[in-house]
């Protein structure tokens, strides 16, 4: 049973988590705690690659509202990439495309922080 | 074999077609959305909108498990599927606490980034997929009755 | 919320694990196999072995549709599926005809050929593929019981 | 849903059968009567293409076994190809593999009826 893995990549400052699997209440915590060990490294800069993402529920969605205050108080964001139509589908219906920016790919996501930078020098 | 009369005008309606009952345990959430899934790709739902019902499931799921039956274990959720004509009526269903239904939450998407809320998605994405959701407290029971139609119409709104 | 006692004991062993209760339709064995292959799945059972398992509880529907209901639609079939250790218990449960173990055949690959048989292949394949299939009749319900153990030594015996 | 569609391609003076999907009580009929159709127009060297099938219950193959005789009886014969490896080990466990001839692909199975042909005549 294929539940949920995550991995981290650092790419520069940007850390990409790959959920690999599905995010429901059952995975969630496993998705969470990727992302905090990201910030209890002072990496405020995350992408998430959902190209391995099967599903995601309100939990995994939940987990991303809980860390993204820290996260932009901090100067950083949490960015997404690789969704699928069906997920992409929920983040519409919730209105979240709203709150996260979205990508088409991973490269695209990555270099968005660095275009940051320079609006920030 | 010859049933006496109320059991065959009890069998007649043959409702509801699908029952599955898994025990309170988010360990099988992924089981009740793949069935819930293919149900309703049975039922003739395309897969787009089969996908998004099963996720509907897995949050009325949660909720009894989280809200209802607290987080204990060994408690039974079931769920049953009903198709008739074009309407797919799923029913969640838990013997644990009452739904208090002023504590189900009104989502405003303006206040859930001030506020910076975790919760209260679930019950927001059921509305939004469905086309009707509804509580009720019938014979010591919850039942979170879900409604989907097979329309063109009911395609656009999820 | 406390049970009475009685209520507390017959919740505590929490079995059986998952029910899946369809209509006496063959167009519901697909799902029927779909949800026994991911039960077996996450009963740790490998691919190979729960694609089998999955044939056989497709197998032991069939005949309660076909045999036990004669082609009635509309009866309910009921599926048990039960985790104890390392052992996947699945029981199928119909109300109709009692079965006549006189009927249950022997097969004979032999005399299949000479005999040019075409029926008789599914207790046959259930047998072959479970660690053991038991039938039995309990309130008026027939109860076909089957056991997979998950060894190494039954991985191999089917 | 894809339960069971059947083709039948004619290879010289083979029947190729190409079940896809999958093969129960509930898809037996369709499997057994484009069989059935191969035979009522005398075409009794059939193949069947199981590179399309998700998995064979025993109403399937009683389908087979309903045919066997018949087409036997007129000089011809059911082959497979294709099997995937839980459908032959299917096949093992009923010891059907010393009934039917099996071939990995369908091109040996269509020729092995040629060799057949050489050897009568
Ligand atoms: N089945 C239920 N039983 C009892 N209370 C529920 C149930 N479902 C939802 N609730 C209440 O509604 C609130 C919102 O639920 P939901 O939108 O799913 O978000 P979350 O579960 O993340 O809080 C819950 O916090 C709970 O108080
Ligand atoms: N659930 C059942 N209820 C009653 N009779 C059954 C049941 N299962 C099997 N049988 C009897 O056993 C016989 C053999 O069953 P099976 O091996 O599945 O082959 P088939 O169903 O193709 O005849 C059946 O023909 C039937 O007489």
């Amino acid at each position: 049973m294929n539940e949920l893995q995550v991995e981290t990549r650092h790419v520069g400052d940007v850390a990409v988590l790959y959920p690999k699997g599905y995010i429901n209440a059952h995975t969630a915590r496993a998705f969470e705690s990727e992302i905090r060990s990201a910030l209890r490294q002072e990496r405020f800069k995350l992408v998430v690659n959902a190209v391995g993402l099967q599903y995601i529920a309100s939990a995994g969605l939940g987990a991303m509202m809980g860390a993204i205050e820290e996260i932009r108080e901090h100067g950083g964001d949490l960015r997404l990439c690789g969704l699928s139509e069906s997920v992409l589908h929920i983040f519409e219906i919730l209105g979240f495309h709203h709150l996260y920016r979205i990508f088409p790919s991973e490269a695209e996501a990555v270099a968005s922080f660095r275009a940051d930078g320079r609006e920030d020098s | 074999m010859r049933g006496r009369k109320a059991t065959a005008a009890k069998r007649r309606p043959a409702r509801p077609l699908i029952v599955l009952c898994v025990p309170s345990e988010t360990s099988f959430l992924g089981l009740v959305r793949d069935l819930t899934k293919r149900m309703a790709e049975q039922a003739g739902f395309e897969d787009g909108v089969a996908e998004r019902l099963a996720l509907a499931v897995d949050e009325a799921t949660t909720n009894v498990i989280e809200h209802a039956y607290g987080g204990e274990h060994g408690r039974t959720v079931e769920i049953r599927f009903d198709v008739r004509g074009d309407e797919l009526r799923i029913e969640v269903v838990d013997t644990g606490r009452m739904v208090d239904p002023r504590r189900m939450p009104d989502v405003d998407l303006g206040r859930y980034v001030t506020e910076r809320r975790t919760g209260g998605l679930g019950v927001h994405l059921m509305e939004k997929i469905m086309d009707s959701v509804t509580f009720r407290r019938s014979a010591r029971r919850n039942v979170c009755c879900m409604v989907k139609r097979r329309t063109a119409l009911s395609a656009n709104a999820s």
